[in-house]
């Protein structure tokens, strides 16, 4: 019992940071029609800034992570204003855009290297605090971004649900073309979109650093494919299922590990488990967990 | 011998809790006209879906020619004989007209990849396919177009093409989809007599699927009218008219009156 | 003749090379319906495409009176048409589908209308009861009227002085249709200018107090709708001959 | 191009002439040409790469300045220091054959990972004049590798490192006590991680359990549930500080694990590696790691960190160094350019056939010795520098250092011998 | 500068050029006509590759026998991505098979008995004693073929001079087949396919098998390439199977201009002397990096030149701007 709550709480954990970085991947993807390769390296960003402004300038930790978010969001706009407006504006695919992403990715990590080194970085942390809770051991830093990313999520989803700049977004994504001449300001929707996924990314990067203690350059590229995953499985462009495609990734592959279960699975199968658990949910829901089945006409 | 070529027993659908269609039933002379009409949303597209396969019915059966056809994939529906064209008139933009046309050729040995180790039998059937795909583009006007990607045609341009497309595949029952919806008068008479002309010659039969009354009545040997996913008349097209649940639930008072 | 409320002059343009409008005139008075006609690749719909950016324009100025100054409408963003008083409803796809009735007219609203959004909502609730049980269904469910009903109530939200349809009564059962042109009726006399493209001619002339037909993107005729409704050389030519009678 | 080639004809001539007359060599001089391939911009990576790069490039002109100290002709030179990104094994084919055909080495050091040194020795044994010196590749792969005497490394194989843990948990646990091994999943981690189970049970020793955990996971804690679960008396870990620094705070938080009982290998006998992953979390640890006589360690590592203040700085840094170092002394003694001659330099200046020991810091010496034709030993920064026939260091001592409050302690009674 | 004239480099990137060239033609049959955006195509390479090491090292087939079940494994996974996944919408299809290649790639990483695992396929268990390396037969084919060469080319004819000129003759043939196979009906059903299931699928074809057979050959062909990057490199690692491998054949694809096959051999080469070429970029002002800030700046570069390439010629290189715009 004590192992799965243990499991359990590290999937979620684990989950609540896919999730947040996922929303907003899935932003940009519903909105923009861009599968953006470099999300990864925005987390990256935002944690080695945040080090900076810490551990470096010594401001407040708070202030530092304001303020990288901040910077998120501000190179995510300039991005949008020389390559991305250019881009759409001259009628490049998914395809095209999908790659120029990854030229971004290439620039921005390496950029990284190159401003922050390749030494890997912690936060100053406590790591080790933990207090039992049904025989598990809950670290207290953990619980903290558990927190954080849920709340920060939960607002985020209503801001999108009950805001006008969230229902411009859903218009916009939901239909581009009648949005435009509905008297919806498209500049603003993207902007938009672009400041959470900008703002986002980084948090999720500060999350993962702070659950892990330490972080290196690679950090981004190596949760990419699973935060990727974690968007497929809760469909495209939902800012909740965000969350619980995060989550049931977390869970499924920390869970996957228990002896309990099929006598547990070794744990370098995790990222394997992960992505079976996608594929095998896709069969039987095409859309992801909360997608619609439509229509023909 | 039964002289139906398609029977639709109690069919059902529904998408999300919304039931598209909702017991229908209805049946197809062979060699007719019959025509669909029915307000929006009463399930006629639906309908068409159900019987191209493109839609799996939750319940009832649809037979073609005798034999079940309602678990059928839609190719092996349409390798039956049934081919249908669509509301929205779909051409594959990123293809020349031409090629679109000949999408529609049947049995063609170059669909399959073991013939492409025999050139010979693949050629002489695109050679064929591609006379044929000529001839029907100058009966609908547009063979000055044949190599133009299909993308540059003019919504009535694409209806006509859709209309040959189907045609090229030698259908034996065909569904069309609001034919004539926004393709001006002059034009839909051209192809009314297009359609006349291959119904008297090949004993095609046709289903569609139209709003305009008028050409409804004029073409139709028997009017099918569906409202909520149900049919709610059907008959000769002059009896429609004085059907009080068709005024009720299509026509309006207005219309009738006239 | 007082200055037209919206004013089309020597409009040329089309999709990428392919021109389809060659110099069209249109001239909207204020609180009339105002209908253009004409055969398949006329360029009707290329109009109110032009005007919304959507089409290519390469010569000619649009106009609309705004608080009593001119402005010129090219010049002005397409999200931005509705804030100088364009209201638009396209021929296809004109709802969110993916969101609830409710969200759709919230997202038609502009503040620069001068009406609260509540007032606006319940108004057009007033307008259409269908919609009021539906509220917090997704736009996607509704029937083809309905939806058509949706797309006018959104339209509204941002109390347009000029609303231009394209082609309302496309797909419409016929019953549906005279609801429809009931409808813009009404709407019309609530204060609110039309310009519409209609593949319908006779009944949309019917109820217009002035038509344009388009050939070939051009101007070819033009007058009072009624008369034009039944102009015989008209009819013959564009409606078809089965129309007449 | 035309000058250097006539210089190399010039040298080979010689050469060929002292073979037989055995007179000292290299009057006229010989120039070395050195790169390197290590990953210096991928992730996870990188900072030792660069680190092996920057040690190897800082080799080079230690000796170049011992060589003009000592008056001796030539030149040692780094040529070009590659990219292998994330080591992936066709990017470091791209890289050394860039290096052997473009660049024409003599040496290349790299790269970093056991395959991707296997690569640089497949492209050495290919081409000739090409010497490979893996500098941190420890699988035992590269012993039975067939690479034509063209690749070395300076760095043991894990079959040694196993023995040397074996022997320093035996001292501390007892031959049969449980021991369970935890490494991360690579070729470095699984391959000391096998070796040291075969070799532990091969001893009398039981193995508790075994756990593998991925480099770039999304988080350790199941590994850490995984790890302190199994029956154990000891635990030994094949890791690198990086990762390390995520499993430990998991493993601290299970409140069931104790550093005092973790055995783990020379990656962490480094300051930099201790503060990485907290000094809280590593006090008590042991370790084995190479050891040599009389090599100020410490004080390279100032000299290096003066030369290259951005160097990132991890453990493993010193076997570059070697690796160049070695690399320049077998050019000055090989006498020639031939595969077959560096590789007989290589073991001539590593202390194959005997001759005066050198460290880092006596350098010009060395050149001395090695430029009249005399065996050395050079007693590398990092570890053994003697090369058996495979290319590999053979073994000596290993000392077993412990960590005290940050502190790492080397106490020389615990040191095991071969 | 003299460094940059050495021709043994150049034919050793113009040879991985031809490798990612078939790679990419894979992708092409895949994309360019079915518009399937896969993914996961190095999952075919790392399939095709792995299984002729494990047969001819665990097994000792013959080195034919085992290139051509290499490939024929490849094809099976290509059928059971396709079989599986093919179903889903493009852009759930893309994001699967990424999954499908990493759970390949992870597979292979930790089945320590059958692929060497971490260790790479020098750690492929060998039964008995002695038994070859799995490139032994074809550096014996190559090393003949070199002999037969030198006299007539000269010292640059060494093994990687055959090397490349096997691999550019195979990818010659694969894109006449390609072209071919592009001409026929077959290849128009797939392309309606690429923008429309219902049009075909209402027409009688079978959406399905075309889009299967697609992803098959294009799998078969990807499998052939992973014949040869096995062969060029000599040593099979899991880490030389990276999705960013599959990225790099969607750039050569894109650059070519996705549609056409024509500029693919172009696209290749362009590519592969960029990545390859930018080793040399230690003129002004790269001289004032050292070699670690290169190595940064260099991935860079190639981001760089990737997004001004697609800004500028979004279509790509050859592509047609038309089929771009149509609505």
């Amino acid at each position: 019992m004590a192992e799965f709550v243990q499991l359990l709480f590290n999937g979620l954990v684990e989950g609540s940071i896919f999730g947040i970085a996922a929303l907003g991947i899935s932003l940009v993807y519903s909105v923009l029609k861009l599968v953006n390769f470099a999300a990864g390296d925005f987390l990256t960003l935002g944690a080695f800034t945040t080090f900076f402004f810490a551990t470096n300038s010594h401001l407040p930790f708070i202030v530092a992570v304001l303020l990288s978010m901040l910077l998120g969001v501000a190179i995510s706009l300039i991005l949008e204003f020389i390559i991305w407006r250019k881009l759409r504006k001259s009628g490049a695919g998914m395809l095209a855009l999908f790659l120029v992403a990854t030229g971004v990715a290439f620039v921005l990590r390496q950029s990284i290297a190159l401003i922050f080194g390749s030494n890997s970085r912690k936060f100053d942390i406590d790591q080790i605090k933990t207090f039992e809770f049904l025989g598990a051991q809950i670290a207290q830093a953990q619980l903290a971004v558990l927190c954080c990313a849920s709340v920060a999520i939960t607002v985020i989803a209503l801001f999108i649900k009950k805001s006008t700049i969230g229902k411009n977004m859903r218009a916009y994504s939901d239909n581009p073309s009648l949005a435009s001449v509905s008297g919806i300001n498209v500049d603003r929707v993207i902007i938009a979109t672009w400041t959470i996924s900008g703002a986002f990314g980084a948090l999720a990067g500060i999350f993962q650093g702070t659950v892990q203690g330490q972080f290196t350059n690679g950090m981004g590229l190596d949760l990419l494919l699973s935060i990727l995953a974690a968007v497929v499985l809760g469909t495209i462009g939902d800012a909740y299922g965000a969350l619980i495609g995060g989550f049931v990734l977390g869970i499924v592959m920390e869970l996957s590990t228990w002896d309990a279960l099929l006598g547990g699975i070794p744990s370098t199968y995790k990222p394997v488990v992960a992505f079976a658990v996608l594929v095998i949910v896709l069969l039987f829901k095409p859309e992801g967990i909360f997608g619609v089945k439509a229509r023909k006409i | 011998m039964n002289n139906l070529i398609l029977e639709v027993n109690d069919v059902a659908v529904s998408f999300g809790g919304v039931r598209a269609v909702n017991g229908a039933t209805l049946d197809v002379e062979v060699g007719s006209v019959t025509s669909v009409i029915g307000p929006n949303g009463a399930g006629k597209t639906t309908l068409f879906n159900l019987i191209s396969g493109a839609t799996k019915p939750d319940s009832g059966t649809i037979l073609f020619e005798g034999l079940e056809i309602h678990n059928l994939l839609p190719h092996k529906i349409a390798d039956r004989g049934i081919i249908r064209t669509f509301q929205g008139a779909k051409v594959i933009k990123r293809l020349s007209v031409l090629d679109n046309l000949m999408l529609g050729g049947q049995d063609n040995p170059g669909d399959s990849l073991v013939n492409f180790l025999n050139p010979k039998a693949r050629k002489a059937y695109e050679v064929q396919c591609r006379e044929r795909a000529m001839e029907l583009l100058k009966q609908i006007g547009i063979e000055r177009f044949a190599d133009e990607y299909a993308g540059i045609l003019s919504g009535g341009q694409r209806k006509l093409l859709d209309l040959a497309r189907a045609l090229m595949a030698n259908p034996t029952l065909l569904l069309l989809d609001e034919p004539f919806a926004g393709v001006n008068p002059t034009l839909v008479e051209k192809l009314l007599e297009v359609l006349h002309a291959l119904r008297s010659k090949h004993n095609l039969t046709f289903l569609l699927i139209e709003h305009d009354l008028e050409t409804v009545m004029n073409i139709s040997d028997r009017v099918i009218v569906m409202a909520e996913g149900r049919v709610i008349a059907d008959g000769k097209p002059n009896s429609i008219y004085e059907n009080q649940a068709v005024i009720d639930a299509y026509l309006g008072t207005r219309k009738a009156s006239k | 003749m007082t200055q037209p409320l919206l004013k089309i002059s020597n409009l040329e343009g089309g999709y990428g090379d392919i021109k389809i409008l060659n110099g069209v005139n249109i001239e909207v008075p204020e609180n009339s319906i105002v209908t253009i006609v004409g055969p398949n690749g006329a360029g009707k719909s290329t109009i109110m495409k032009a005007i919304f950016g959507i089409a290519r324009v390469t010569a000619g100025t649009a106009t609309i009176i705004r608080d009593g100054k001119e402005v010129n409408v090219f010049a002005t963003k397409p999200y931005n048409l509705s804030k100088i008083g364009i209201g638009y409803v396209p021929q296809i796809e004109n709802i969110f589908v993916g969101m609830t009735i409710d969200e759709n007219l919230d997202v038609g609203y502009i503040p620069e209308s001068g009406k609260s959004l509540e007032e606006l909502k319940e108004s057009m609730y007033v307008r259409y009861p269908d919609l009021v049980s539906r509220k917090k269904d997704r736009a996607g469910q509704l029937s083809g009227g309905q939806r058509q009903m949706l797309a006018l109530a959104r339209a509204l939200m941002s109390a347009p002085d000029v609303l231009l349809l394209d082609e309302p009564s496309a797909g419409l059962a016929p019953a549906l249709v005279d609801q429809l042109f009931d409808e813009l009726v009404r709407i019309n006399q609530s204060g609110v200018t039309i310009l519409m493209v209609e593949q319908n001619a006779r009944r949309a002339l019917e109820i217009s107090t002035y038509g344009y037909v388009l050939d070939m993107g051009r101007n070819r005729h033009e007058g009072p709708g009624a008369a034009l409704a039944v102009d015989p050389e008209i009819v013959g030519i564009y409606f078809g001959k089965r129309n007449k009678g | 191009m035309k000058k250097s080639k006539a210089l190399v004809l010039a040298a080979a001539i010689a050469a060929s002439a002292l073979l037989v007359s055995t007179v000292p060599a290299n009057a006229a001089g010989v120039d070395i040409r050195v790169g390197t391939v290590q990953p210096m911009s991928g992730a996870g990576f990188a900072s030792y790469g660069t680190g092996l790069a920057n040690a190897a490039a800082f080799g080079v002109t230690s000796v170049q300045a011992a060589m003009t100290a000592a008056g001796v002709g030539g030149s040692c030179k780094m040529i070009a220091q590659e990219d292998s990104v994330s080591d992936a094994p066709s990017v470091v084919r791209e890289a050394a054959t860039k290096l052997a055909k473009s660049d024409k080495v003599n040496f290349i050091i790299g790269s970093l990972t056991s395959g991707a040194s296997l690569e640089v020795g497949t492209v050495t044994a290919a081409a000739s004049g090409v010497i490979g010196i893996a500098s941190a590749a420890s699988s035992p792969s590269l012993t039975t590798f067939k690479d034509n005497d063209t690749l070395f490394r300076t760095y043991p194989s894990d079959l040694l490192q196993a023995v040397a843990l074996v022997k320093a948990v035996s001292k501390a646990n007892g031959n049969s006590s449980w021991v369970t091994v935890g490494a991360i999943n690579n070729s470095f981690g699984t391959g000391l991680a096998t070796a040291f189970k075969r070799a532990w049970i091969k001893n009398g020793g039981h193995i508790g359990g075994t756990v593998l955990w991925n480099a770039g996971a999304a988080s350790y804690d199941s590994e850490a549930a995984a790890l302190v679960k199994t029956k154990h008396d000891a635990f030994v870990f094949v890791d690198y500080p990086d990762s390390f620094a995520k499993l430990a705070p998991a493993l601290a938080r299970t409140k069931k694990w104790d550093a005092k009982i973790t055995f783990m290998t020379e990656a962490f006998n480094d300051d930099s590696a201790v503060k990485t992953v907290g000094a809280s979390l590593m006090n008590g640890i042991r370790g084995t790691s190479a050891k040599t006589n009389g090599t100020d360690a410490a004080g390279w590592k100032t000299a290096f960190t003066k030369a290259y203040p951005k160097n990132p700085g991890t453990f493993v840094d010193g076997s570059g160094f070697d690796a160049a170092v070695l690399a320049c002394l077998a050019g000055i003694s090989a006498g020639g350019t031939s595969s077959k001659a560096l590789a007989k330099g290589l073991r001539n200046v590593g202390g194959v056939n005997g001759g005066t020991a050198y460290t880092w810091d006596q350098l010009t010496a060395a050149v001395k010795d090695v430029a009249a034709g005399k065996p050395v030993t050079y007693n590398g920064v990092w570890g053994y520098t003697k090369f058996d026939r495979a290319g590999d260091p053979m073994g000596g001592a290993f000392e077993v250092w412990s960590i005290k409050d940050g502190v790492i302690l080397h106490d020389s009674k615990q040191d095991v011998q071969f | 500068m003299t460094a940059l004239m050495q021709p043994g480099f150049w034919v050793f990137i113009l040879t991985m050029s031809g490798i990612y060239g078939i790679f990419s033609l894979g992708l092409q049959i895949q994309y360019g006509v079915g518009g399937i955006l896969n993914f996961g195509h190095v999952g075919m390479m790392a399939l095709s590759s792995y299984t002729m090491a494990i047969l001819i090292i665990s097994h000792g087939i013959n080195f034919w026998i085992a290139a051509a079940a290499g490939v024929a494994v490849a094809a099976l996974g290509g059928a059971f991505l396709g079989l599986t996944t093919l179903r889903l919408r493009g852009d759930y299809f893309a994001i699967v098979s990424i999954a499908f290649s990493e759970i390949v790639r992870y597979v292979i990483y930790n089945s320590d008995g059958l692929t060497g695992g971490v260790q790479g396929s020098l750690a492929i268990p060998v039964i008995g004693e002695n038994y070859p390396s799995y490139t032994d037969t074809w550096d014996s084919i190559m090393n003949r073929a070199r002999d037969i060469l030198t006299p007539i080319f000269g010292e640059i004819a060494d093994r990687e001079f055959v090397m490349a000129i096997v691999v550019w003759i195979t990818l010659g043939i694969l894109l006449l087949i390609v072209s071919r196979i592009e001409r026929t009906s077959w290849a128009r059903v797939l392309r309606a396919t690429r923008e429309d299931d219902e049009v075909p699928a209402a027409l009688g074809k079978n959406v399905f098998r075309f889009r299967l057979q697609a992803v098959i050959i294009g799998s078969v062909i990807g499998g052939i390439a992973g014949i040869y990057w096995g062969l060029e490199s000599s040593l099979l690692s899991p880490d030389d199977f990276l999705t960013l491998v599959t990225f790099y054949g969607w750039m050569i694809l894109i650059l070519g201009g996705a549609t056409k096959v024509k500029g693919l051999p172009i696209a290749a080469i362009f590519f592969g002397f960029l990545y390859g070429g930018s080793r040399f970029f230690t003129f002004w002002p790269f001289s004032h990096l050292d070699a670690s800030q290169r190595a940064y700046v260099r991935i860079m570069i190639i981001g760089i030149v990737l997004i001004i390439l697609m800004m500028r010629r979004p279509q790509g290189i050859f592509g047609k701007r038309q089929e771009m715009v149509l609505e």
